[in-house]
């Protein structure tokens, strides 16, 4: 492996630690701790999607991601202590305290908004793409969703719209085989979920998502592509949820051992250790080094979270409304 | 009736109804987003799958158009769906289904068909789920010719309400609180159906009439408790269906208190409350002895963060201040 | 050709020929008297798909159609003056008034209703065919609808749990090419419409809606099967609409000629008479004497409808709400 | 003003504001379905493709939820969409995308965004559409905080509120009345800008407030001229804007009238008309000198036959009636 192909490598590791401890945070500590409300929905198992999908974007892109947000925003940059802060409902959360876990968003780094309303997403990132496309700007809109978001008509009459105007869109659907308790053969009549772009003429791909390298090269060529052509594209990526849907989600539908199993074999953050840290030579002290930095780097980012202040109940109708420019006659 | 039953959680009142009108029906069927083994995000259909099978009881995709709208075509030819759509604020992928075609394809066919499916959906804020998992759109229902729309808070109500509305020929919108599945109350033991349309008079006062419905009927009785230390009198009326509305009970309770406050948790511009005063001061102003108040959320969407959250929704403290005024 | 088939051609003909004086009667005279009210949808150049697959359906399937229904529920046998007094608004048309021409239904033939927010009517027929399935009847639902409904959210939420859940629904979508104004290459990402199936698993095909033999033998082979399998399929029946969307409409979306030479060239009613009729010889005499016969028959339902009374306003609200047999307790 | 203008068609004030805004500002784009070369089944866009090409007004397909939710995300990244939904009716299949993301992306973002998307629709009924394409669903939005509503009557307000939409930066909900395109009213040369929220005083008078919008206020100021004769002086209020409301107007009319009609084509029951009757008797009770009065279609879906739509739609007859009564 050539040496960058390892610093980016490395690079990839440390995100996904990143996330994985971020949500670890969340299940071992702010969960029992009651350190937030409603429900979270955690990643875990996912991160080499984020991470390689994300990192193939470049600045003047922008994403649209879904309840399962956490690894899409923190690949993206988002700042931990505001995404902690957000999720605890303080002040200083990225939304002011206003979303919470399932509406992480930040603008300045084009993450244009988690949408916990399965499949409504997709409309609004081909909106999104139409807005770059007519602006004549270079950037593209990743748009991350679950494989239960393909059952929505939103999903269909976007995919239709995206295709027919020739939108810089790429869906990426990452089949973590459940929508909560429903998994693909009881709500999907065709597992072959890339097939469903076939209808629209749009180019899809069906791909492992447990190997960051290869959804990192593969979300790289396609968003090229699509930044070039301005033709949009899905990707599905295999992926699992290690973890429950949410936060208080009783499993009840899955084996004991599934979980257990599928993550034995495939955790995709074991899977860079072995496969690729091993292969590459890496120091495995270099390794716990990282582990320990990063796991740090949250650690404090929690803690100054949980001291922000909460927010001030006077100012709650505060930014609903846009202030127009709107200046009338007379 | 004597018996006052057993103390049961909402959600249980709901399975209760669900699994007594199954065994009574076999055309009443069910589906939604993982009601199967998972038995519901609140537990509302725990154990029905595996009594009623997988048939009877459908894990649906998320297709909320189609969970809906396959309700009516299937109501159509006799069947009696009873489907949950995940979260109230989720119909609006319903809207067509439910208030263009269950609402009004007996009407149009000049009387052909008739519709006997029941959405129900769990409603309202109060757990940190934000804007777009805690709405109250029961007006939006109430508006459209040819729904009827329940709204229970007590469990046994509850039961007796789903009964009838899943027994009733007409579509039916259910709206239970997400907050108050684990809400506890007596439950009778025999089956019991309450009459959609009629309201319960939760606590007999003179002074003030306060009409509230879902789980915010907790907070107005809580007001109402308060008030008594001061001094006040409520009359405490749970109208359960929304529409039909009974006004009659109302306005009995008005020709004693002559003082009307409306609570709900909906967002007060065009909701029900502002019906119900419409209603009475359109007929009957001259049984008022004060303006009517509205007690209601704030007009914004739903904060995530508690103490947001807590400001935006009426509580027991903004009712008994309401209550205050009118008395004043 | 047999003499069985022979009569059955026969009896296509005099049915689409009902169809044809029947919308004729709308256009050339109820139009310009004002006869009725909104818009009112010809099928005019449809008629072989609403012939040929209504007869391939038996007595006890039911059938779901859209605003552009006449061929659909006079093909399956409706009343043609209840149909007449309908789009009148008297109060003996057969939804007494209340539906108009977007509405016709008919609860005694299975005619479940038309339904005129596009795309609305699929997921009703699926629930019928659900309906029919757990009540262990051996009936089919067809679900009738134009190309432009393919790209409604609703159709693809139906299909889908259409082909999850094996339910006895076929659906027959008439591509006249345009969806008011808009011809499929400005709606559709792709023209392959029996391929919007391939994403269910859904059986499709693709066939000529102008050759009513060809529509009912195909039709009769998939209803069968469907009935047999109680798997759903998807026809994409490729037609024309020679008269503009609806009464009102300027038909400034196509070239004036157009309509004129597919007609020429493709008239289904005319394609029986030249095709069929002179290959088997029928008397052209016999010819003349159905279509007088038929118009005869449309002109006196017309009278009949003319006669009949307005609907009384007392009447209103009466069949708004169905009698519950709901006994409460005490 | 002293330039009344030309007489125009509604729709053609409606044409005007677009084009205006189109040739000001080039973030302004169009799509819905037919609105292209066939400028619409109402007109309301005729020319508009040929003038700013096909990049700049679309045909859509038929796809409710994406012409809308489309226009939520092109709003974000600062175009300012202005869709056209074919039938106020069909609002229901776009619900989510207005009500659910459009009017609260800015709230839950913590104001990082904004929506200035215009959502237009032709609404009402009184052409014989039925059911199913005449509704009047103003109040769902108005609802709904992080949600302006519009409901114009006369052109030139049409125009200069289309246009003050188009620029606010918040998402509007803008309902025309299907019935009402080939109205003619004046409309001035120059460009005129309607501030949204600021009610209208069609009429002046002093015995009876009389508040209507859309299409139903033509049938209000038949009333009022009917009623004149009868020697009854009415103020008509056309709020023209629904949400924000503009009270100040109708509480300074009542300070001077003490008599409150409201009417409008929707259904009564959580209407419009009860917002604004419930809002001036909760605050105001003491203006009132009679018990107010609301004049609406009567609650069925609205039938097809002419002389049912007519029993069932209000008119200047029902709304002659009711001040009677609220002077009596
Ligand atoms: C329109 C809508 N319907 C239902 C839900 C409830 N819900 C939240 S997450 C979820 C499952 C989503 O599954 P998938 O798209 O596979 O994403 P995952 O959770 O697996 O990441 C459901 C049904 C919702 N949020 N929105
Ligand atoms: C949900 C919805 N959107 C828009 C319309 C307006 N509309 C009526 S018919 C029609 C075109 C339908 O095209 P298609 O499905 O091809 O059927 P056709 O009219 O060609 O038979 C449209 C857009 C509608 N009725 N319903
Ligand atoms: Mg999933
Ligand atoms: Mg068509």
């Amino acid at each position: 492996m050539r040496p960058e192909r390892i610093e980016q490598l490395i690079h990839f590791y440390r995100d996904m630690l990143r996330i994985r401890y971020f949500e670890e945070k969340i299940l071992n500590h702010m969960l029992p701790n009651r350190l937030f409300r409603g429900s979270s929905h955690l990643c875990i198992g996912q991160e080499a999607v984020s991470v390689g999908a994300v990192h193939a974007m470049e600045e003047e892109d922008y994403l649209f991601t879904t309840h399962r947000n956490h690894g899409h925003t923190l690949a993206r940059g988002m700042d931990l202590e505001g995404a902690f802060a957000e999720i605890m409902g303080r002040t200083t959360g990225v939304c002011r305290g206003r979303g919470g876990s399932m509406h992480l968003a930040d603008a300045s780094l084009g993450i244009l908004g988690a949408n916990p309303v399965v499949g409504s997403n997709i409309p609004m990132a081909t909106g999104a793409a139409l807005a770059l496309k007519m602006q004549g700007r270079k950037g593209i809109v990743v748009c991350f969703f679950g494989e239960g978001a393909m059952n929505t008509g939103a999903c269909h009459e976007a995919f239709n719209m995206a295709a027919l105007w020739d939108l810089p869109v790429v869906f990426v659907c990452e089949n973590n085989k459940y929508a909560i308790s429903v998994a693909e053969d009881i709500s999907m009549s065709d597992h072959e979920l890339q097939d469903r772009a076939v209808g629209y003429g749009m180019e899809s791909y069906r791909l492992d998502g447990m190997n960051v390298l290869e959804v990192y090269d593969f979300c790289s060529a396609t968003f090229g592509r699509t930044r070039r052509t301005s033709r949009p594209a899905l990707l599905v990526f295999d992926t699992y949820r290690f973890v429950g849907h949410h936060t208080s989600d009783s499993e009840r539908y899955r084996p004991k051992d599934e979980a257990i199993e599928v993550f034995r074999e495939k955790d995709p953050i074991h899977f860079v250790e072995r496969e690729f840290l091993e292969d590459c030579h890496v120091d495995p002290e270099q390794a716990v080094d990282i582990r320990i930095d990063i796991k740090q780097e949250v650690e404090s980012a929690f803690e100054r979270a949980l001291e922000a202040p909460w927010p001030d109940p006077a100012t709650l109708t505060q930014g609903l409304w846009a202030e127009s420019e709107v200046t009338c006659g007379d | 009736m004597t018996d006052r039953g057993r103390e049961v959680v909402f959600a249980q009142a709901i399975r209760t109804a669900l699994r007594e009108e199954m065994q009574r029906d076999e055309s009443v069927i069910l589906w939604g987003q993982d009601i199967g083994v998972y038995g519901g995000v609140y537990g509302a259909t725990t154990g029905l799958q595996r009594e009623f099978g997988e048939d009877r009881v459908r894990d649906a995709p998320i297709s909320e158009m189609a969970i809906a709208g396959v309700a009516v075509g299937a109501a159509l030819l006799g069947m009696r769906p009873v489907v949950e759509i995940m979260y109230a604020d989720f119909l609006m992928h319903a809207a067509d289904a439910i208030a263009n075609q269950a609402a009004k394809w007996r009407f149009m066919s000049g009387g052909q068909f008739k519709v006997p499916a029941v959405f129900r959906s769990p409603a309202g804020g109060g757990s940190g789920y934000a804007a777009q998992h805690s709405q109250n759109i029961e007006s939006w229902f109430c508006h459209i010719p040819g729904l009827k729309v329940v709204c229970p808070c007590m469990p046994r109500d509850a039961r007796g309400l789903l009964k009838s509305a899943i027994r009733d020929d007409n579509p039916v919108v259910f709206l239970e609180h997400k907050s108050h599945y684990t809400y506890r109350g007596p439950m009778p033991k025999e089956e019991e159906l309450l009459p959609l349309g009629k309201a319960d008079v939760k606590r007999e006062g003179t002074d003030v009439t306060l009409v509230s419905w879902s789980r915010n009927l907790l907070w107005a009785l809580e007001a109402a408790d308060k008030l008594r230390e001061e001094g006040v009198s409520i009359e405490v009326i749970d109208p359960m269906t929304l529409f039909p509305l009974d006004l009659d009970t109302i306005l009995e309770s008005l020709a004693k208190t002559g003082r009307l406050v409306v609570s709900h948790e909906a967002h007060a511009f065009c909701g029900v409350g502002a019906e119900i005063i419409a209603q009475v001061v359109e007929g009957h102003m001259d049984l008022l002895k004060a303006a009517p108040k509205r007690v209601s959320a704030v007009a914004c969407p739903l904060p995530y963060s508690e103490p947001l959250e807590k400001a935006a929704l009426p509580d027991a403290d903004d009712i008994a201040a309401a209550v205050r005024q009118v008395v004043r």
